[in-house]
């Protein structure tokens, strides 16, 4: 069942300098991608897990470490090997209003990749491969003579799947892409994305806030807080028997759509920490109802935990308590 | 709202009343800024007359143009074949500063003239020394005789004024000390220069005649005010602000006249203006091409364009006015003509290929520019191509200075009291009209001293200059100056002094 | 109430446009000065320049609908004229201005290396009033069409160029660049498909208020006597010349301003206009 | 606890079928076709609908706060004060609304990034609107609204008083709305999309205050929001709207349980739940979400305007459907509801 | 604050830098020179030449510069070529005029533009609006000195309300110079006014369109504070920029209106320096200018620190 990495992630770390100080969006990430797998990474607001997506293709130039796609560093590549390279990565964004140029038709817009690589053939050929793409991505050919603004939002996220599908990539990061869209339309979405991935064997990052999303859609989960990866593992583990303090209080925040569920939940006291000075030791010891001296001063390493790997000194006590009586702590 | 009316109906009669000042001071809105106090770096007609309040020339012209002794006690004493002039001094005069005028401050303002007065160009060449003779004499010693001599120390344009050995440094006046009528009291540039009496005064004896004779110093403050707007001169002379007004649009003389406040000044035949030809470089070295500029041009049209009335102008071709002494009728009939048949022969004849014909002017002279316009409708009327190039004076000035740059430019001048001195006959002028005939006889007018006799050589060289076509006097253009009505003893002439001048009761 | 956004926007810029009453009209008073300038000489019988002393000054008649002037030439015929140096001018200045803009301002925008040497240079431009800066432009430059042209379109240069600099710095950031990116398209082609294709709707609409804009700074300068060469009337030389004779010949003075305001204010009602239909954020609040 | 008492004491709010129109010079929108509703004293109803459904828009009505061209053009909006006095909503005078709005009618809006007026400290705002309704010294205001803030739980109130908007967090911004919303204790909360924009920890946090001020405060609530799992969360009972209408209305439990909608089923069937893989095809089973989207406004369908995405649509649909009993409480604006439910349960 | 102080100032030494070595060599890039118009229409190239010699003009360009350069360090702007004086006085003594213009017609502008902006915006689209939309952009429109010479005709010449020009006489009252200034300063508020209205209309749409307004509403309080205490201070913020920007504005307007309505101020004294070539005076008077914008600019942002608790630097 296990497959060799595509993409493996190695101490990246991104600051992004400002006037007030240097922001620290990642700190020393680590993780991997197997292929074949789609990975979920979750986190809130300012976890890092957007600049995450973008550095692994590099359309952010990360501070420190390496991103190994297929046993290639990629930020060692010139410029001229990473055009090459971006052939077999491509990402599907989370707005599908300011993801496709609105002066540009639809043929135009998934055509680009095709040009820009010389792949795409003659014209004539070109625009059949639109049609199918189209076609394939659950719209009609003749739709490419239009302009994003004649479609609605899970429209232009079709689209925006078949720019990026247009090249035939291998692994594709998928930034929130379908937080923005109503609740119906994004089931479309979500199984449009399976469908694909199952049909040319895509490799997939998937970025979203959203964990009923991610436990749905994806065989691993990566679990951000603060430019921290607190716990990685398989998704139905985590989700079960979560062993990091973040992701039970994550996981029992998320709203669950059942009113006759139990309503007993964690509560998290606070907010996220301004990521110009984060906390000291662990991260999230500022609003942890399991810290203890220790959190404030050493930083938790990401270490193997019950069949996955979690940053916290107290993974044991959290997987022995299990998630109520994690939740019990708080309250 | 009736709060309002009441505030605008002060406001107005506020700014009428304005008009009301001292007895005895005088506002004078001039044309515009005086741009140096330096007179004998300048020939700007306003700097020229500005400052003859404050500085004074050994001769004076009188109404005749004829020179009389100012700081000079008498006529010039000519020995050596007149190559030796012995001046004398009035003695006691008195500088602003309190100073005693000497030769010494006489014989160094003098010298100082010649290094940089426009105006001393012909004739530096030909001094040998000034010296003092003594207090109250200098003496010129010259290479060879100089008649128009006595017109250039009286001519009050870049003129050798007198002025304190103190004051004079390598390239400028460091002061405004002079031995004139009035001292200069403030000046506010762009705002107004203010002119009190200078109580330590000796002025020459006579009746006053233009700018000779008795300085009364009637006024006890005379106010130069800069007001470039021709308009605003007009409406300040209306209103009562200004007392007198140079430069008033010829459209206003019948209101000036109509007017109980006011009256018009008429200044007849004060200068005329000139298209100067490239002698040097391009199409007008050509002489059937210039012919046929003479005779395309309508002088006429030109002249009241650029004047607007035909009262205010005579399209008289000779060099000087009638009633000049130095007028004489000689060529005149190759004066307006505006033949373009005529015209033609003479383009063809000289093989014009329709190389444009450029004419060099400037709008800050707007009659300049005026008459360029009518000057391009007649010449294209004739066959040629005509470029106006419209510059800035500054940009004006440098370029004239390169033959390559244009074929006709236009300016002005006032007659000038001596034919010698007119720099546009000489052959190194800008316009390099060199011909030996033509030299041999300016050489003459200068030597000759027999008045009679340089009238010849001038009827001559006026031949030979619509012969040759140097350049093209359009005519005689008029002043018009406003006064308050009432106010005497400002005389008549291309500069304006008020040092006789009377405010009326 | 996106969906009536999207079939508004459907619509099509140029009908929105046309749809505003005001504006259509801006467009034809626009048109009838255009047609007017381009075939000027089919339009009079007279000369720019056909001067004729004996007719100086006459009021507006049917012979020569808006008078003459001081030496006699039609001052309908030369408004005519003038419209096409005046046009030419503003359509000039702002076409230059905005070559020079565009560049500057999708160089500085897109390239955050250069925005400091950029930004500053157009800070220093900004601080010198128009008028002034022109004038020391043209002192330099020396006093032709072309150098006026030159002059003004260096003057508005940063407003152009700060738009654009603005509007590259949002679109940079917009998620389709990232894709282009991300797709491996190359820079240049970025720079112009993704980049400037999306910002002309500013540039267009502060070309206009450009155009607008010198026009009058044209007129302004004209009038200062350091413009254009005044053999080559526009309407500020016309004013300019005419100013002399306000109170005895109004019309001098009257008609070259009211063509100067007339079409001042429809390029400014077309801009507005420009500005309604090509600005999506406008029209979304329809 | 989620079971709604009889509907015996008359409703807060009674809602019959307002329309709302946006009117522009060339054309008018119907954004709130026929919205009815019920919301029982102390209770929390949901307003459910997607982007573009109108719920915003009939929640702006209520308050009067629709912007220059929206304007109610038909429908009641009864709202029922304590002691018994009625007032029709839509069709209150500016006057008397500014009257309600405050002790009676409060509102918070989805944006707590741009809903308070950034140059006046947070204080500042909760102190207008309490010298706006009460006769109180600024003093006794000030001490009014320190009480409020400690309410809802905003950390060092003494101190974040006298703080400018942009000196907090979104959650902290948005406690502050709510603050400010319930200082004069008003009778009807509105809530649109109150939590949307913030994370969701601290839309944990929201919603638990929301729930405890309303058990202490006794306020009704009228709940707009896209989010199926936050009206599990908070509400009793639940409206959902399409393309402007109410389709359906029951208790949460009902709803959730026996949709009678077709709308409201696909709504729920959309929702991702937790691991759905086929592990003998080893792949994973889909979602089952509605086909389509929602059609523009100014292009609905006759009849039903779900129709054209209806898996039970027939001839009949095409004629207008009225709001039909379900059931007690539930109403629904779908004749073939029974064939729904049934289909719900297999 | 501190740093952003420090970056701010430096940004400003930089662009007066690029300014300085802008006007200087600007000026020199001029044809001719003074020279030629100190020594009048009948001067020869010689003449000219030898003044030029006397004044220094001859001197390579860069050397000019560099000894312009050190002048400068020393605190010293040169001497204005014409007036003879230190370029600073000769500016000084100009400056009253200019800055009551400037001062004047700000204050009309604002006076008229702000309330109708602000009501226009208020009652959107209605009759008053649409009347005051229309008459900013008439007044946009007209060039300013075509109006300069309207009113001169109309309500100086024939009604006599107000002194056609100039600036009184040397010894006039303040009163008697601020009559002198009412004309041109309506001219030049006018085309300001246009501005300001326009954009005191928008930024109060925009204000009225933002969410705490609404906000506000919901709170039930009076119209009229909504408009006065949550509206306006915020609309307010936005139009502080525009009057500051509006100074590069009203300078190049007061050059052409001092210039029809014949005032001694800066503006005329800069064309006529920049016609005669006095090089001290028009690079001195480029850079005070363009330093007073960059400082007037800076003010403002000094002013959006005080009256905006979002702005920290």
């Amino acid at each position: 069942m296990e497959h060799p990495p595509l993409i493996s992630v190695e101490g990246l770390s991104k600051r992004f300098p400002t006037r007030a100080g240097d922001v620290h969006a990642l700190e020393d990430v680590n993780f991997s991608i197997p292929r074949g797998s789609i990975v979920g990474l979750v986190g809130e607001s300012g976890s890092g897990k957007t600049t995450l997506g973008r550095c692994i293709l590099r359309l952010v130039e990360p501070s420190e470490g390496r991103v190994m796609f297929d046993g290639q560093n990629i930020l060692d590549l010139p410029p001229k090997e990473l055009r090459a390279l971006r052939r077999r990565m491509q990402i599907i964004f989370q707005d599908p209003f300011s993801s496709l140029n609105p002066r540009m038709r639809v043929r135009t817009i998934i055509e680009e990749g095709l040009i820009a690589h010389r792949l795409g053939g003659t014209s004539r050929e070109r625009r059949d491969r639109v049609a199918t793409l189209l076609e394939e991505v659950g719209l009609q050919a003749d739709h490419m003579t239009r302009f994003a603004h004649e479609f609605s939002g899970g429209q232009r996220q079709r689209v925006g799947i078949a720019r990026a599908l247009a090249i035939e990539p291998e692994f594709i990061v998928a930034d929130e892409s379908v937080s923005a869209l109503d609740v119906s339309v994004q089931a479309q979405i979500l199984n449009l994305l399976l469908d694909l991935c199952e049909a040319r064997n895509l490799t997939m990052l998937f970025i979203a806030h959203d964990l009923s999303v991610v436990e749905y859609l994806c065989d691993q989960v990566v679990v951000m807080y603060l430019g921290h990866v607190v716990e990685n593992g398989s998704t139905a583990l985590v989700h079960s028997q979560p062993a990091h303090p973040y992701t039970t209080a994550l996981l029992s925040a998320a709203p669950v759509p059942d009113p006759f569920a139990g309503r007993d939940r964690n509560i998290l006291k606070g907010e996220i920490p301004s990521p110009l000075s984060p906390p000291s030791g662990c991260v999230f010891h500022t609003r942890c109802p399991l810290m203890v001296e220790h959190c404030r001063q050493a930083v938790p390493e990401l270490r193997a935990v019950g069949g996955r790997r979690v940053a916290c000194h107290r993974a044991e006590d959290v997987l022995a308590m299990g998630p109520a009586t994690g939740a019990a702590a708080t309250l | 709202m009736r709060k309002l009316v009441l505030l605008l109906a002060t406001a107005s009669s506020l700014c009428l009343s304005g008009g009301a000042f001292a007895a005895g001071t005088m506002n004078v809105a001039l044309i515009g800024e005086v741009d140096t106090l330096d007179p004998m770096i300048s020939t700007k007609a306003v700097v020229n007359m500005v400052t003859q309040h404050f500085y004074e020339t050994l001769y004076a012209l009188d109404e005749s143009w004829e020179p009389q002794p100012l700081l000079a006690a008498g006529p010039p004493e000519y020995s050596n074949g007149d190559k030796t002039i012995r001046i004398p001094l009035r003695t006691g005069i008195k500088f602003h500063d309190g100073s005693d005028m000497t030769s010494a401050d006489v014989v160094d303002s003098l010298n100082r003239w010649l290094e940089v007065s426009p105006r001393a160009k012909e004739f530096k060449p030909l001094v040998k020394t000034i010296t003092a003779d003594g207090d109250d004499a200098i003496v010129i010693e010259l290479t060879d005789s100089y008649a128009p001599l006595l017109s250039l120390l009286s001519f009050p344009s870049a003129p050798p004024v007198v002025v304190p050995q103190e004051i004079i440094s390598a390239d400028q006046l460091t002061a405004t000390v002079g031995t004139g009528p009035y001292t200069l009291a403030e000046y506010k540039p762009d705002q107004y220069m203010r002119a009190t009496r200078f109580d330590g005064y000796q002025s020459p004896e006579g009746a006053p005649s233009f700018l000779a004779g008795e300085r009364q110093q009637n006024l006890d403050e005379i106010r130069f005010i800069p007001v470039p707007d021709a308009n605003t001169r007009m409406e300040g002379l209306a209103s009562g602000q200004f007392d007198y007004a140079d430069g008033i649009q010829i459209e206003n003389y019948d209101r000036l006249l109509e007017s109980d406040a006011t009256e018009p000044v008429l200044m007849e035949d004060a200068f005329a203006p000139n298209f100067a030809l490239n002698h040097k470089a391009g199409l007008m070295t050509n002489p059937d091409l210039r012919k046929a500029v003479q005779y395309a041009l309508a002088p006429e049209d030109m002249l009241l364009a650029a004047v607007g009335n035909d009262v205010f102008f005579e399209a008289d071709g000779a060099l000087y006015p009638k009633g000049h002494v130095w007028h004489n009728e000689a060529g005149v009939e190759e004066y307006n003509v505006n033949d373009p048949a005529r015209a033609k022969q003479h383009l063809d004849a000289g093989g014009y290929d329709g190389t444009p014909l450029r004419i060099l002017t400037s709008h800050q002279y707007e009659f300049h520019f005026k008459m360029a316009e009518v000057a391009k409708f007649y010449l294209e009327n004739a066959g040629f191509k005509v470029e106006l190039v419209v510059v800035d004076w500054a940009t004006l000035g440098e370029k004239r200075n390169d033959p390559k740059e244009w074929d006709i430019y236009i300016t002005h001048s006032p007659f000038l009291p001596d034919p010698a001195i007119n720099q546009l006959l000489s052959a190194d002028s800008n316009i390099g009209w060199s011909d030996p005939e033509k030299d041999a006889a300016l050489k003459e007018l200068a030597t000759e001293t027999d008045l009679e006799a340089r009238k010849e050589i001038f009827a001559h060289i006026q031949e030979l200059y619509f012969r040759d076509v140097p350049y093209i006097k359009v005519g005689n253009i008029s002043e018009l100056r406003g006064s308050r009505k009432g106010v005497t003893g400002v005389p008549l002439g291309p500069w304006m002094v008020f040092w006789n001048a009377k405010l009326p009761d | 109430m996106s969906a009536v956004t999207a079939s508004a926007t459907h619509a099509g810029p140029l009908r929105v446009l046309l749809q505003n009453r005001v504006v259509t009209l801006s467009i034809v008073v626009l048109g009838i000065f255009a047609i007017a300038a381009i075939f000027a000489p089919y339009l009079t019988p007279y000369q720019p320049n056909g001067l004729s002393m004996r007719e100086r000054l006459l009021p507006p008649s049917s012979e020569h609908w808006a008078g003459t002037d001081e030496l006699g030439r039609d001052i309908f015929t030369r408004l005519i004229y003038a419209g096409r140096v005046s046009l030419a001018v503003g359509l000039g200045v702002a076409a230059l201005a905005s070559v020079f803009g565009v560049v500057l301002g999708i160089l500085a925008g897109f390239f955050s290396r250069l925005d400091p040497a950029i930004s500053r240079l157009l800070d220093a431009m900004m601080a010198f009033p128009d008028v002034l800066l022109a004038i020391a432009l043209l002192a330099a430059f020396g006093g032709s069409l072309l150098n006026l042209i030159i002059a003004l379109a260096i003057v508005f240069t940063p407003r152009i160029a700060r738009v654009v600099r603005a509007s590259s710095l949002v679109v940079r950031e917009l998620t389709y660049v990232e894709a282009a990116r991300a797709l491996g398209v190359s820079t240049p082609r970025i720079l112009f498909h993704h980049v400037f294709r999306n910002i002309t709707s500013p540039i267009i609409v502060q070309a206009t208020f450009i155009f607008a804009a010198a026009m009058l700074s044209e007129a302004g300068l004209s009038f200062l006597g350091i413009g254009i060469d005044p053999s080559m009337p526009t309407w500020g030389v016309m004013i300019s010349a005419g100013r002399q004779y306000i109170d005895t010949a109004g019309w001098l003075i009257l008609f070259p301003g009211l063509a100067i305001t007339i079409c001042v204010v429809a390029l400014q009602l077309t801009g507005d206009g420009l500005r309604d239909a090509l600005d999506p954020r406008i029209r979304k609040s329809i | 606890m989620h079971t709604s008492s009889p509907p015996l004491a008359p409703p807060t709010l009674e809602v019959t079928a307002l329309q709302t129109s946006f009117i522009y010079k060339r054309f008018s929108v119907k954004a709130v076709r026929d919205v009815s509703l019920r919301l029982e004293r102390g209770k929390t109803l949901a307003l459910v609908g997607e982007s573009g459904s109108g719920k915003s828009v009939a929640a702006l009505s209520l308050m009067g706060l629709l912007p220059p061209a929206g304007r109610i053009v038909g429908g009641q909006a009864v709202y029922r004060q304590a002691d018994g006095t009625t007032h029709d909503l839509a069709r209150l005078q500016r006057r008397q609304m500014r009257r309600l709005s405050g002790p009676d009618l409060a509102m918070i809006f989805q944006e707590p990034m741009t809903s308070l007026n950034p140059l006046l400290t947070v204080g500042d705002q909760i102190v207008e609107m309490l010298l706006t309704h009460e006769r109180l010294s600024r003093e006794a205001a000030r001490k009014r609204t320190l009480d409020i803030l400690r309410l809802v739980e905003i950390p060092a109130a003494e101190r974040r008083i006298d703080d400018y908007p942009h000196q907090m967090s979104g959650g902290m911004r948005q406690r502050i709305v709510i603050a400010m919303a319930l200082v004069c204790n008003p009778a009807l909360l509105i809530a649109d999309e109150p939590t949307t924009a913030l994370d969701v920890t601290i839309q944990a946090q929201i919603l638990d205050l929301m729930r405890r001020l309303q058990a202490e405060l006794g306020m009704s609530i009228l709940f707009i929001t896209h989010d199926l799992g936050v009206v599990a969360e908070i509400a009793h009972q639940v409206a959902v709207m399409y393309a402007g209408e109410v389709v359906e209305q029951a208790e949460v439990g009902q709803l959730f349980s026996s949709p009678a909608h077709p709308y409201t089923q696909g709504l729920l069937s959309s929702i991702p739940h937790a691991m759905r893989k086929n592990p003998e095809e080893g792949r994973r089973a889909r979602l089952n979400p509605i086909p389509g989207s929602v059609p523009p406004i100014h292009a609905l369908p006759e009849g039903c305007t779900f129709r054209p995405r209806c898996p039970h649509s027939e001839q009949r649909c095409t004629l207008p459907v009225t709001l039909e009993t379900a059931g007690p409480g539930h109403r629904t604006r779908c004749w073939k509801w029974e064939a729904v439910q049934w289909s719900t349960r297999h | 604050m501190v740093s952003y102080l420090r970056t701010r100032l430096l940004g400003m030494v930089l662009t007066v830098l690029i300014v300085l070595v802008f006007v200087f060599f600007i000026a020199r890039l001029a044809p001719g020179d003074p020279a030629e118009l100190l020594l009048g229409p009948d001067a020869s190239a010689a003449d000219a030449e030898a003044l030029r010699e006397r004044m220094g003009l001859n001197l390579p360009v860069p050397v000019q510069f560099l000894s312009f350069l050190g002048q400068l360090l020393r605190g010293d702007l040169g001497t204005s070529i014409f007036y003879r004086q230190p370029v600073l006085e000769v500016m000084a003594a100009r400056a009253e005029p200019t800055i009551l213009l400037t001062l004047m017609s700000l204050a009309i502008a604002v006076t008229i533009a702000l309330p109708i902006g602000i009501y226009g915006a208020y009652r959107r689209g209605g009759a008053f609006d649409q009347g005051a939309v229309a008459v900013a952009m008439l007044a946009a429109a007209l060039p300013n000195f075509w109006v300069g010479l309207l009113l001169q005709k109309y309500l100086g010449t024939d009604l006599g309300w107000f002194p056609v020009s100039g600036y009184g006489n040397p010894d006039a009252s303040i009163w008697e110079r601020v009559q002198h200034l009412v004309l041109p300063s309506i001219a030049l508020g006018f085309a300001q006014s246009a501005i300001i209205l326009r954009f005191s209309r928008a930024s109060m749409l925009d204000v009225l369109g933002d969410d705490y307004i609404r906000t506000a509403r919901s709170k039930g309080i009076s119209e009229r504070r909504v408009v006065l205490r949550h509206a306006l201070r915020n609309a307010l913020i936005p139009i502080v920029t525009v009057i500051g920007l509006s100074f590069a504005l009203l300078i190049s307007g007061a050059v052409i209106t001092e210039r029809v309505f014949n005032l001694p101020g800066v503006g005329s004294l800069i064309v006529g320096a920049v016609l005669r070539r006095d090089y001290p005076l028009i690079q001195a008077a480029l850079i005070v200018v363009a330093a007073l914008y960059i400082l007037v600019n800076f003010l403002i942002d000094m002013i959006y620190l005080a009256i905006d608790p979002r702005v920290k630097y």
